[in-house]
């Protein structure tokens, strides 16, 4: 690197306004980042006030109407404003173009703007907030969300802004990735994040503009009483629920392919191992993505559609798991004869996947029809999406941040800090959640304020946990801040792990504003650590 | 950015070549053209399982429907989607004056088509054939069938959704008139009239499926 | 930078919506014939017809990158799915425990209140007024 | 020791399909630990052997990234645990949905936020299911206003309750006992204290029981009957006795009003006395009392004048307790 090593996107141009009109995606991304993290801790706020008022049974800490407006915030906040637009915009924007050998992403304005439609959006969610929240549980049943006198107006129109911010960053990244790669860069030599991108975008494409949909016609459901969703008006709620479902469980997938995405990045790098079936992993990313459309009505086992459906959906849910699976015997074989370094982003992946097989199998449970009608709305289905969202992808994400944190912003955090909280994480976690596995068993149904006396030791061990974990999280996220101060010394070089993916190989940490200095060319595989050796530049 | 000296004012630094920019842009059109398939894929499905579990009233519902009017739209858009066809084909052959023209056209028949709307709609409100709990005939046609209102929701949501689209369509379209009067369209570079002229045509093929579904068939 | 885009001749495009006329035509004249369940095909298979006129000639999908091919493709067959998987639900209700296939009321009860009207939506007058017997007398 | 577990896992098994239930759980936990310790040693095992020790150099590293053999494997065991998982699932549902021929149809129908419970002799029962042991039970669900859930854990079976559409569900209880039923959809303010209880009893007890049903206690002393009938007919999920507020106001709170002026909604107000209680009970939404909801229900039809007069008198005595 020449003598203008210090202009990086960071420090160039200057000025808030050169931030806030930026079209460099990875300023953008940035953006992304921060607000993600705000909505995350006021998620992750929201639920350790549950977790208190969950603690004993009579507990009074706050009224039933506020705690049902707590978890309904939590939710719609941690999926629509945290997981679903944050992590692909944040990671995915800083990434995807440098990954691909680009300039830009295909768009650069679209993507601004697509920041800016979240941040509206995310005006209403906050509106929701301050004028009392709202109580419909983040899945909006109807007739409830057309009766609830609580705010679902702003918040479902909030979502239905967000919704928009999701799809144009989705086209914005399939373009980029069809259109933008750099010469000799094919598909098959794409790291394997990019290709979990551009799964993630297809669903998002493609499942997105059904949610906007659903949400216009609940509040038209609201205003006109156009009784396509009212039993009361000749309508039908259980097709709201296909209407809902048939969005809301590929954006699981939305959530946790960028989460595979990054593992399957960070295990053959601090592996320093040639990643272990390239093209499995690939192809069962979009077979993820595609199974992952016709499996919607497993989350209705109990709704009263018709039977023939049920064994349909049943059936189908089954075959999402060996996909997946394939994915994580992949991971754990990449680490055969490598050298594997304990780094904070390892032991995150590491404990991603024993959480997310974890929640992956009891995703199995639950699509066993039978065993569902047991399990459907208790606890049992909690500790499942926790073990997926917070243990596959919250982890993934922490896991993510910890290995390109170096490469946004050339600083180093403390990494004894940050692997002790990887730990208190993993400790916290499982001992928050996998009581909720027990309370399920024992039918503790969820969305309650209060429950009665049988259910009381696990909560309360619970809610023990949780301070744990939220602590653990805590202090995490304030170590990677603090490393941003100023005189932070300690130096990671432009290559701290010794990657071979382009961001890492061919451009300065942190980038230069045009990503590369001059027209990168494509020189080695994302995972050639057989043929190739780049000595890390983090000094122990 | 050491091609860009050399590269013509209309290529973004961030693509190699024309060819790319072009490309690209045109995959994002039609990337967008399937959230649009998917978002009335939705009110399509609303349709289907209504129309599956109420046919005699749909079928009693949609003789309220004007189809004189109906049928003259759907000539009206065909038309407007030729008209459109031309001023691309028009700026490819150099000819911009016809090219102003075609999209003037295309502008008045889109104008057009809202006008008819217009009609349609105002005489549903005068006599109460509204969407919802708004709903209010009760004449001779429709006494003796449950719930019209679930059809005419569901017509006023498709049709008011296309006709949003229509609307925004003349926005565009206005917006190709004045940059072609610029000359910043011409034969070398015409991409945003081109992947406007996608969504415009997108316009029709979904008035192709709702003037049978609603005025032929119910 | 010279790249050759496909440009249609004038004439196919004077074909095509001269047809997509024509096909409008036939579909409404078919309307009126009642060939009871064939009717929807029948106008289903014409609008496909002329959809696939615009798409492929209009919307130069004919020439253009097969990519964009697949993506509008693409598009089809998850509304596809999206509606054959409804469908199962819904068209099939009712199989085992016939007491859950339909609705108890069939009819919303807000018709109840509504006045009869003419064929102008003005209310005309009948026998009974519906306000008068739901007045509660308190004694 | 599958007894012990099982207590720890799971309610008591009381329907005739639980066990069923419960054993296909361990099927798919038992294959969930093999696959899970399958991970765990993988990764425990590969991660310390291959581990970079101190001292050591970055070199390049073997190649090997596929076997066809063990890839097959990650295809075919998963394929055929989840066959059998399928077929077993399939089996133990279509026995959850086929009602025997010879059931006992009760009515419930939900409501924010109390069941009721409508039975085939003619009486109703509120928040109280009581059925007879050994024999099939058809339910046939629905609600008045939002969706409900009806959850009965011992029985392993739950089924939602959808206003203008009916549900079916039906069980078997083996056991005679007092158990809990739950409402797991959510449904509004008091979707946690929607809870009621099944009691089922030995056939012949049954019978006795519903030809009572319609009876009533008619040898209860009218205070002592409106303190059984605020449990009963539900009172308790909105109203409590203690003065703190739930949905609506507390008992206690009205009978210290009493002959004191209660300020409406809209505006309006009447003197708190036994016509205004009366009508507050059969006609709630005609006076709003400010600072609430117009959630209540009405109880015309489910409560007889000797049930309304024992609950005004009731009310009417707290304050002196
Ligand atoms: C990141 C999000 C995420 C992910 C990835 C998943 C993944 C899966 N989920 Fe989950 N799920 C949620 C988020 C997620 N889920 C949420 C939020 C809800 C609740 C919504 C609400 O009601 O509020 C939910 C609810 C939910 C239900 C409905 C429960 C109910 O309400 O009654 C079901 C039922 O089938 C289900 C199933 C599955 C399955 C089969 C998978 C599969 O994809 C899992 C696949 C993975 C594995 C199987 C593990 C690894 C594989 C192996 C080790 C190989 C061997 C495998 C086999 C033998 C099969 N999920
Ligand atoms: C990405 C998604 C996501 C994430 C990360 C979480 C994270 C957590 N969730 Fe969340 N949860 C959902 C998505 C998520 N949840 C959804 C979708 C629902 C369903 C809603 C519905 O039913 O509609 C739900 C419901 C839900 C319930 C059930 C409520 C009910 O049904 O009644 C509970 C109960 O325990 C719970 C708990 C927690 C806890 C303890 C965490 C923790 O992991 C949070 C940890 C994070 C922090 C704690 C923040 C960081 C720390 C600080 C801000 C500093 C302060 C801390 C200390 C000083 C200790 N969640
Ligand atoms: C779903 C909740 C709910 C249930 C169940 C319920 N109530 Fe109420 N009740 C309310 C609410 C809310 C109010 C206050 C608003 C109003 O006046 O309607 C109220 C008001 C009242 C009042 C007026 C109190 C005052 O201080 O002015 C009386 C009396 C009353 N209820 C009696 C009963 C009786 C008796 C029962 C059972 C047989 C019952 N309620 C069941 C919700 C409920
Ligand atoms: Cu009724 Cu929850
Ligand atoms: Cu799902």
């Amino acid at each position: 690197m020449s003598e203008n090593q210090n202009i990086n996107y960071l420090n160039h141009p200057k000025g808030i306004m050169s931030w806030l009109l930026t079209l460099d995606h990875k300023r953008i991304g940035l953006m992304y980042l921060f607000s993600g993290i705000i909505f995350f801790l006021i998620g992750g706020l929201l639920a350790l006030g549950m977790r208190l008022e969950l603690a004993a049974p009579g507990n009074d800490f706050v009224s039933n109407d506020t705690y049902n407006s707590m978890y309904t915030l939590h939710g719609a906040i941690m999926i629509f404003l945290f997981i679903i637009p944050a992590i692909p915009g944040a990671l995915g924007n800083i990434l995807l173009p440098l990954m691909v050998g680009a300039k830009d992403v295909a768009f650069p304005r679209l993507n601004l703007a697509s920041f800016y439609i979240y941040s509206f959006g995310a005006l209403f969610a906050i509106y929701t907030i301050v004028n009392g929240g709202v109580d419909t549980g983040w899945t909006f049943y109807t007739p409830y969300s057309t009766q609830s006198t609580s705010n679902v107006v702003p918040m479902t129109l909030g979502i239905f802004i967000i919704g928009f911010s999701s799809i144009l960053t989705g086209l914005n990244f399939i373009a980029t990735v069809h259109k933008m790669r750099v010469p000799g860069l094919t598909w098959y030599k794409l790291p394997l994040f990019v290709w979990a991108l551009y799964g993630t975008s297809l669903v998002q494409i493609t499942a997105t503009p059904v949610l906007a949909i659903t949400m216009v016609l609940l509040i038209l459901e609201r205003f006109l009483g156009i009784g396509i969703f009212d039993p009361a008006l000749g309508g039908d709620p259980v097709l709201y629920q296909h209407f809902f479902w048939f969005y809301s469980h590929p954006a699981v997938y939305i959530m946790i392919l960028p989460a595979f995405g990054i593992i399957s990045e960070i295990i053959p790098v601090h592996s320093r191992k040639k990643v272990w079936g390239y093209k499995f992993i690939a192809y069962s990313t979009l077979s993820i993505a595609f199974i992952g459309f016709l499996v919607w009505g497993h989350h209705m086992f109990t709704s009263g559609q018709s039977v023939f459906s049920q064994i349909v959906f049943s059936f189908i849910t089954y075959f999402v798991g060996i996909p997946t699976g394939v994915k994580i015997f992949s991971w754990i074989l990449t680490m055969y004869k490598g050298q594997v370094s304990f780094t904070t982003p390892m032991i995150y992946a590491l404990s991603f996947l024993f959480l997310f097989t974890i929640g992956g199998l009891t995703g199995i449970f639950l699509g066993a029809v039978a065993l569902d009608i047991h399990l459907h709305d208790t606890y049992f289905v909690v500790a499942h999406f926790h073990y997926v969202m917070q243990g596959g992808t919250i982890i993934a994400f922490l896991a993510g941040l910890h290995h390109w944190w170096p490469k946004s912003f050339g600083k180093m955090y403390n990494q004894k800090i940050a692997s002790l909280c990887a730990l208190g994480v993993f400790i916290g976690f499982n001992g928050t959640f996998f009581p909720q596995f027990l309370l399920g068993l024992r039918g503790m149904p969820r969305r309650y304020a209060t429950y009665s006396d049988q259910f009381s030791e696990l909560h309360t061990y619970s809610t023990f946990w949780s301070t744990i974990l939220g602590l653990s999280i805590f202090i995490a996220i304030l170590n990677l801040m603090w490393s941003l101060r100023k005189n932070n010394k300690l130096d990671p070089g432009s290559n701290p792990w010794g990657a071979l993916t382009m961001e890492w190989t061919h451009t300065s940490s942190p980038p230069h504003p045009h990503n590369f200095e001059s027209d990168p060319v494509f020189t080695n595989g994302p995972y050639d650590y057989d043929k190739v050796i780049v000595e890390p530049t983090l000094k122990k | 950015m050491s091609h860009n000296s050399s590269s013509p004012d209309f290529l973004h630094h961030h693509f190699h070549d024309v060819d790319q920019q072009y490309q690209t842009s045109k995959f994002g059109m039609w990337a967008f053209i399937l959230t649009e398939v998917l978002t009335f894929g939705g009110l399509f499905v609303a349709y289907t399982v209504y129309r599956s579990w109420y046919p005699e009233m749909f079928y009693d519902a949609h003789l309220l429907l004007d189809v004189n009017k109906g049928m003259l739209n759907t000539i009206v858009l065909i038309s407007s989607s030729l008209t459109m066809a031309l001023a691309i084909w028009a700026i490819q052959k150099k000819n911009k004056k016809l090219s102003l023209w075609m999209l003037v056209i295309t502008w008045i028949l889109a104008l057009g088509f809202l006008g008819i709307k217009y009609l349609e709609y105002s005489h549903k409100f005068e006599v109460g054939q509204l969407p919802g709990i708004f709903y209010s005939y009760m004449g001779p046609e429709v006494v003796n069938i449950d719930n019209p209102h679930i059809f005419f929701g569901i017509y006023f949501i498709m049709t008011g959704l296309h006709g949003l689209h229509v609307a925004i369509g003349m926005g565009l379209i206005a917006w190709l008139i004045y940059l072609t009067k610029k000359d910043k369209l011409h034969s070398d570079y015409y991409t945003p009239m081109e992947t406007v002229g996608i969504f415009w045509h997108l316009v029709d093929l979904i008035w192709i499926y709702l003037f049978p579904l609603f005025y032929l068939i119910g | 930078m010279s790249n050759e885009h496909h440009i249609t001749p004038l004439r196919t495009y004077l074909i095509i919506a001269g047809s997509l006329l024509f096909l409008t035509g036939v579909t409404v004249w078919v309307s009126f014939i009642d060939l009871g369940s064939f009717n929807i095909i029948l106008a289903m298979a014409v609008a496909t017809l002329k959809a696939s006129l615009v798409v492929l000639f209009f919307m130069h999908l004919l020439w253009d990158d097969k990519k964009n091919l697949v993506v509008f493709v693409m598009s089809l067959m998850f509304l596809g799915i999206f509606i054959t998987f409804t469908l199962l639900d819904t068209g099939f209700r009712g199989g085992i425990n016939p007491e859950v296939k339909n609705s108890i009321n069939s009819k919303a009860s807000f018709y109840d209140n509504l006045p009869l009207t003419d064929t102008h939506g003005n209310p005309v007058d009948s026998h009974d007024n519906h306000h008068e017997d739901k007045d509660d007398s308190h004694h | 020791m599958i007894d012990r577990l099982n207590e720890f896992f799971f309610p008591k098994q009381v329907s005739t399909f639980a066990s069923d239930i419960d054993n296909l759980f361990y099927f798919i936990f038992y294959s969930s630990v093999v696959l899970m310790a399958i991970v765990v040693i993988g990764m425990v095992v590969f991660s310390i052997k291959y581990r970079f020790k101190k001292g050591d150099k970055v070199r390049l590293t073997s190649s090997k990234d596929h076997d066809n053999i063990l890839e097959s494997l990650f295809f075919i065991i998963p394929l055929i645990l989840v066959s059998i998982t399928f077929v077993w699932g399939i089996r133990s549902y279509l026995k959850m949905i086929i009602v025997p021929d010879d059931a006992i149809e009760i009515k419930v129908t939900g409501q924010s936020w109390f069941w009721t419970f409508d039975y085939p002799e003619g009486g109703t029962s509120l928040n109280e299911l009581v059925v007879p042991s050994n024999t099939p039970i058809k339910i046939l669900l629905s609600s008045k206003d939002v969706l409900h859930s009806f959850f009965i854990p011992v029985m392993r079976t739950k089924m939602d309750a959808l206003p203008n559409r009916y549900n079916i569900m039906w069980f078997e209880a083996q056991e005679e006992g007092v158990y809990d039923i739950f409402c797991t959809e959510y449904c509004g303010t008091a979707h946690s204290q929607m809870a009621a209880k099944v009691i089922v009893m030995k056939p012949k007890q049954y019978e006795e029981w519903v030809k009572e049903l319609g009876s009533g206690d008619d040898d209860l002393p009218l205070d002592e009957l409106g303190e059984k009938l605020y449990t009963k007919k539900a009172c308790n999920t909105c109203h409590t006795l203690d003065g703190s507020d739930l949905v609506g106001p507390s008992y206690l709170e009205t009978s210290r009003m009493w002959g004191q002026t209660r300020n409406f909604e809209d505006g309006s107000s009447a003197v708190i006395d036994e016509n205004y209680i009366r009508k507050s009970i059969l006609e709630p939404q005609s006076q709003i009392v400010a600072g609430y909801q117009g959630v209540m229900p009405t109880y015309q039809g489910l409560l007889s004048d000797r049930e309304l007069d024992a609950l005004i008198a009731f009310l009417k005595s707290l304050n002196d307790k």
